[in-house]
């Protein structure tokens, strides 16, 4: 039987030492109507030769980004992951301890996630960082939740119709069920006019949620949009794509409240999804009202400088029903693929890999539209690294033909419910170009789709 | 050395990963980027090498206990051996580095996987519909409290009350409280168990959700569960269950059928996630039947008639709830978990639970004269003892002894929780330790009681730091290391 | 620049405190003729992620056992690695540690080591094993050297012509230009006679070697042959196959004085040829002779057991031309793959592997030998988990046929030479079946060659 | 609990890998082998758990210093960093998982590789010809022996003598031993250089191979070199560099440029193969093209004209001295030092002998008052310093100085090596360790020189053991651990 220790022989001597004659007796206080009386019907247990094969198999049923290659977009991204993320998050040390309790045992941990605090921070130009949440999406639901208790504002938020439309999903989940109401402000064009946003603001809005690079890839007017929102005494919160800030104004810059992200880009494979990383960071004014976990450095018995979980009053082993939020994890392992991305690249890395998914992006851009059919779909609005390309044979018809090429893109808008939903998103999908794309292979990919 | 500040390291000039010059015809970024959206001076990340990093954080790596080094006997979290094979398996091409947003006739292999992960979860806990999206146990509780309140709805019902007792995991209230419900605390009765009277009286026809972990977090089993539950159900609620200690139940009993209405897993824990110095956890729910239709999208459905490459899809049921996070959950550890089921199958999933539960009443067999156990006799696979005797008798307490534990090998059980055992000692050996680790972890036991006090207040003694000041990091927080440097 | 840490602003201040005023100037002892006035003419610098698209071009080029189900034999075997082989070995305090020279900062590597050795012995029933050598081909040479060393003989070595002829080679490489007579007995049949070992012996033979099972993979009469070497006064040199002795009888069972094996099969997996793993172990009373690191058990001052490298005074750094071999490393992390992997299997897993590999090499061989003009080479001879087919069609048609259905089988014989070269080998190759073929594999290739 | 013994966590009936049952029709296995070849017991084998196995090793590990935790200035080990990649990009399926016997065609992704690899060794050593086969320097150093023996023999010359100064390594003599060659051990210089009288003194027809290390084991280069080697050549013999210390000249000067025949490259050094514990190694010689045809077969050709799929090719040069082992090579160590040159490339491999010759003079310079070196005013890559001052004063030894220093979280330069200097310490710090470190450890040198003697020869204080007695190991050696358990 794997991984179990007690030889028979010793489970008598255990049984002995208990007191009772039987595994079974061990189980005399779950009352026998309430017993399985089968076996569970599961299927049967491999070994490990056996479950290899089997993983080689399924596999083989998938299509990765190593058959084709990956210009897929929508808030996962391919990005390089340098090995020494995994030989770090590899280690047992790491992997198989816990949250970190008893802080004379952890100061692996510790310190690692109190150094990933202060690496958002200085990514981000933001005072304060937790050591993360689940992933991008419910980031802004936590972010919506604290403005309310900052701002003792609970009934109203407005977000940008530009914000990944999952994301408003999960926050319409999170919300719609406690008298709060959700203004979805509409997205025209590729971004959110700052005049819309001023229109649907008042004096009992939480907060105004904004994506920057927005979903389709382009810019928002973080700037403008924030100083709005603070006009409205509103806390304003930035979603923004971590690698962005290679080269955008940082959302500390320009006065965000609480600044958000899908981490995923920062060292963390696509992995169909998750687990992926929520950075979540805001000013310092605020800190008492952050949801998550929070490193703290301290001083021991001994005066040595050392790191605990801090803030623990917040939390809800503490606080329970009145806690900033129930999460009682962190992407713990996530958050150290993160702090050693972010250490390995530094500030120089960063900006590499801003630039060249930047500049790549716009070479793509520029290619793609040079094929017959095919245009920009915001072809006035700045972008990033992503951007939403129609295609008048419809999106299916361009994303076949790219698979048929070798190349992935999407996702397509028609998969996802817009405030503003236009016709000409039918026929749209989002190419995200990062650093590890080549000039070979854009040109690979136009070339076949003028084919 | 280990400890230096990564941030202390950086030098100007320095460099870590490179990249190579940009392959495409370079613009300047001032016409493709509006100059007031660009960043006016670079981040203040650090400038080390590849080299400095990987000493930085292996060091580290080096001042933390965990489960490949040492017994790790922290209660409630069922820290037991995480097989290797997982992390082999869940890093292969194909299955790594799958986007969410590929094409579904791309992802066959992917989401077959996810579909017998929801059926085999389904089996063990006896309850059909099962959702892997939630993230983490807690995000389960809040999602299947969504459910529920969707559920209720949709019949017209607007109940405003969840019920737990007091020995409950402080996520429960929490989430309870995010789900937008009126949390209700219930005393437990001298066994350690929910008392049946005070339930009772506070059940009525605002009664949504009564949630209880069972094994419950004295790692006692509620024997009374099927009456609670039928208590619970006669006033209109539903009933749910914490996973959090099914690892004393597997294939033994399930929560479908000793009357819970829903539950969610900590694969994590139970199907040794792993637990990656505190997450990312994994908590999917199972709910009956009549819930399935309010579960949160999308979920894995099979038609086995469909045509090649369309077997498996991704569905949002019918009443959904909507999306509790972007795609469709923490795929990685829901991967892990799925190899840990196929190892084990059936008989071995017992086997588990037969150990696991045999391990704790062994060790807290041995310890029962100088740790009692203020509840039950036999416990699961998890014993909650008290330090009063010893607190009383010479001031030694469960936090002394847990310090002290480091100096000799042993993570500390978890400490003084439950809230309702004063002086708590929470120990979770799990069925992955051998009878010898247990024998050398109660010996050491008794020999700390026999220490002087005093030196165990200053405990532990051998490691890195010792004691570190709560108090004071809580005063006047430093969260971030470059302001001090 | 890669990997480097000095910034230009830290180099010149080195410069001054070393005294000089450039880079160039450290290098003023190299007289400026001896100079090379060019860059090194090697291709350009590729960054990581470049070089990992390298590396995926090149994989690509490669057909391996992820593509093709491999019964490839001949001396390295397809057997399966537990995960958790690879977890220990690739522990930065393993592979990046050397030589345990200061003890005190090695005993990791020294008792691991140490165990090596222990397992080894046990595995074996020899006494005492070595902490390694290159592998199983250079073995055979130190084991002739070290029975020359015991025997004071000098001119004179029989080896079995069943013997790996790479292995051979090697032998002749090593002793050829020496005054050393090496003596082949002709292999017949699959297997040598022990009668024509009896005539090829003499007073003045240092040793007889015998590889047991043999290139072929079957049995000689190991402990018959043993039996003859010690009349001779010589000693018995057998390289065995490490997964057989689950099965087979030990080598420190029938006597053998010098037990040699190629390790890989122990949990390294097949990297084209190399890195793999020399196994070493001899009678305790030949221990001084002994080539190869030996770690020892001992005490330190305080009396606390620990380990040490041992009889040190063998070894070349210290004996110079006297030691008892060149070789001043070991297979260090070779060996650590290896003592993982005896620790996982234990007793009972070595002979699962063992009995799993013998009853489906039978199982192949029978289905095989079912398809026409397909058969045994050496019906009459027992064999373990490999053996020879010929084919009608000749070895290259049985070869493609089997690739085109997706098989690897070989080696064929005639990329070999042979003391005893018959026609019936221009025809033949061998299969090796190890625990990982399943019987669906095995039925298909057969299916398919019948086809 | 590290330390304790593998076999003693064995209990019968305990389990780690596990294997399926036979899926085959299963006969008697005394029906497949005959009774006598058949074992009558079990091996020794111990029985533990996957986990045990885990633990027990990960335990072990961090009982070692190693370059990915420690500053590791071990003098003539080159212990520089090993990049990470390379550990990934060696690991990839179609790397690592092909079989040596393979079909040709299906191998010209890795034969291609290794041609590269013979290319670039040859361009950096200026020695045209390569053999990739030897599995380490000391095996090269056989095999370059024995192909000159091999060439000398095919012009009719049988020549006797293979010379080496006193400050070589021990693996030279010991390989021209082994190579049947007479060995004669020439004086160093006061300058500790090649003593040209001396080697003058012994050149004649019976002069096979001059051996030299260049920079040689005091990190001095041979500045004399071009002229020693025309005085060898002169009397037909030929020179051979032993390349353990090219970290020094990469890329600035080429043993074929100054006058070698013949050269190993120590891939696991030069080129981060990595050290792996002590090996595996891969030592792979270049030679001169009229030694080419002499080379140990196979090597791997190229026919830029072939058909597709033969364009690389296994091949045995005419007059091969034969097999040095089985296969071609530690495939596994050159494709991580083909990694390595192909991050590097030209610029950055000149870049890593400047600055390893930088860090090693500046910490000389450090050190200079307190740890004089003896010979040379620059010095390589390396440099040998001598405590006989400090011995002479209060008796700290080199030894001393080699332990207290684990203390402080270094790990010991060589010492007693090379022979020729007196409590000689020998320091090689590599290119990628930064002037912090280096600052670093000459401050603690200069702190240990000041500590009490008596303290200083019971060191080390902190680590798990101290000064192991390594007589009472030689005297009864103790070589496994089932006996004593």
């Amino acid at each position: 039987m794997s991984y179990l220790f007690n030889t028979p022989e010793q489970q008598q001597q255990m049984l002995q030492t208990i007191g009772v004659d039987s595994l079974e007796a061990l189980f005399a206080t779950i009352p026998s109507d309430l017993r399985l009386d089968r076996p569970l019907d599961l299927p049967p247990a491999l070994t490990e030769m056996e479950l290899q094969k089997h993983f080689s198999n399924l596999a083989s049923q998938n299509v990765g980004p190593g058959d084709r290659v990956c210009m897929l977009g929508g808030g996962a991204y391919d990005h390089f992951v340098p090995a020494a993320v995994d030989e770090i998050a590899r280690r047992g040390e790491f992997y198989t301890a816990y949250t970190p309790y008893q802080a004379e045992a952890s100061q692996g941990s510790l310190q690692t996630f109190f150094e990933f605090q202060s690496l958002i921070c200085q990514l981000t130009g933001m005072d304060v960082s937790n050591a993360s949440l689940y992933e991008g999406g419910t980031c802004v639901s936590e972010a919506a939740f604290m403005a309310m208790r900052v701002t003792n504002r609970h009934n109203r938020v407005v977000l940008l119709g530009s914000l990944h439309p999952e994301y408003r999903q999960v926050v319409e989940t999170y919300l719609k069920h406690l008298n709060c109401e959700v203004v979805i402000v509409p997205c025209k064009d590729g971004s959110v006019d700052p005049a819309d946003v001023d229109a649907a603001m008042d004096d009992q809005t939480a907060c105004l949620v904004i994506q920057h690079p927005n979903f389709f890839g382009t810019l928002e007017e973080a700037a403008e949009l924030t100083e709005i929102a603070h006009r409205y005494g509103a806390l304003s919160v930035v979603s923004y794509d971590p690698i962005s800030l290679g080269i955008l104004s940082r959302p500390g810059d320009y006065g965000t409240d609480i600044a958000i992200a899908e981490g995923q880009s920062l060292g963390t494979p696509l992995q169909f999804g998750g687990p992926y990383l929520g950075l979540f960071s805001c000013s310092e004014k605020f800190v008492r009202r952050m949801p998550g976990r929070l490193i703290g450095q301290t001083v021991d018995r001994n005066g040595k400088r050392c790191y605990v979980l801090n803030l623990q009053a917040r939390e809800q082993h503490i606080r329970r029903d009145k806690a900033t939020s129930n999460i009682c994890s962190n992407q713990g392992l996530i958050a150290i693929r993160a702090a050693v991305y972010l250490s390995l690249l530094g500030k120089q890395g960063i900006r590499e890999v801003a630039e060249l998914s930047c500049q790549k992006a716009h070479y793509a851009a520029d290619q793609l539209t040079s094929v017959e059919g095919i245009e920009l779909l915001f072809p006035e609005r700045p972008f990033f690294k992503e951007f939403a390309v129609s295609c008048s044979e419809g999106a299916d018809y361009l994303l076949r033909k790219a698979r048929q090429a070798g190349f992935d893109l999407g996702p397509e808008l028609s998969r996802f419910t817009f405030e503003n939903n236009p016709e000409s998103y039918q026929t749209a999908v989002l190419v995200a170009i990062t650093e590890q794309r080549t000039r070979e292979e854009i040109d690979r990919l136009v070339t076949a789709l003028k084919a | 050395l280990a400890t230096q500040s990564l941030f202390a390291l950086s030098q100007p000039g320095r460099r870590g990963a490179q990249f190579p010059a940009a392959d495409v015809p370079v613009k300047p970024l001032e016409e493709l980027i509006p100059a007031q959206a660009l960043a006016t001076e670079p981040t203040g990340l650090p400038e080390v090498t590849e080299s400095d990093v990987i000493r930085h954080f292996v060091n580290l790596s080096t001042l933390n206990m965990c489960v490949d080094t040492h017994f790790y006997p922290l209660g409630s979290c069922t820290m037991k051996y995480n097989p290797k094979r997982h992390e082999r398996l869940s890093s292969l091409p194909g299955i790594v580095d799958l986007h969410p947003y590929q094409n579904q006739a791309d992802l066959q292999g992917m989401l077959g996987l996810l579909y017998e992960m929801q059926e085999m979860l389904a089996e063990i806990s006896g309850l059909p519909a099962v959702s892997l999206q939630p993230a983490a146990g807690a995000q389960g509780e809040f999602t299947a409290l969504l459910t529920a309140k969707a559920y209720f709805e949709d019949k017209g019902e607007k109940r405003t009350k969840v019920l737990f007792p007091n020995s409950a995991h402080g996520t429960n209230p929490a989430s309870a409280a995010i789900a937008g419900f009126d949390c209700v605390q219930l005393a437990s009765s001298k066994e350690g168990l929910v008392d049946l009277e005070d339930l009772k009286s506070h059940l009525d026809d605002q009664t949504a959700v009564f949630m209880v972990t069972n094994p419950n977090t004295l790692g006692l089993f509620e024997k009374d569960i099927k009456q609670i539950a039928q208590m619970v159900h006669d006033v209109g609620g539903l009933v749910y269950i914490d996973g959090a200690n099914m690892n004393a139940i597997l294939g033994y009993t399930r929560p479908g059928d000793f009357g819970g209405d829903m539950m969610h897993f900590n694969v994590h824990k139970t199907f040794t996630g792993p637990h990656g110095a505190g997450g990312p956890g994994s908590g999917p729910i199972a709910v009956r039947d009549f819930l399935a239709d309010f579960l949160p999208g999308p979920v894995i459905g099979h038609d086995a008639s469909a045509e090649e490459g369309e077997a498996y899809q991704l569905v949002t049921p019918s009443k959904s709830i909507g999306r509790v996070r972007s795609f469709c959950g923490n795929i990685g550890i829901l991967v892990r978990g799925y190899c840990y089921l196929r190892t084990l199958g059936a008989a071995g999933l017992k086997a588990v639970s037969e150990n696991a539960v045999l391990n704790a009443n062994y060790l807290k067999a041995l310890l029962k004269d100088v740790l009692p156990v203020p509840n039950g006799d036999l416990c699961m696979h998890e014993f909650v003892a008290s330090a009063s005797k010893s607190k009383a008798a010479n001031g030694i307490t469960a936090m002394d002894i847990a310090k002290r534990l480091l100096d000799f090998g042993f993570h500390a059980p978890t400490v003084y929780f439950p809230l309702v055992v004063p002086e708590a000692i929470m120990v979770e050996p799990t069925e992955t330790e051998s009878k010898e680790t247990l024998d050398a972890f109660a010996e050491t036991i008794v020999k700390i009681l026999q220490e002087d006090p005093e030196f165990l207040h200053q405990a532990p003694h051998s490691t890195d730091v010792s004691r570190p000041d709560e108090v004071v990091a809580a005063r006047n927080p430093i969260l971030q290391c470059c302001e001090s440097e």
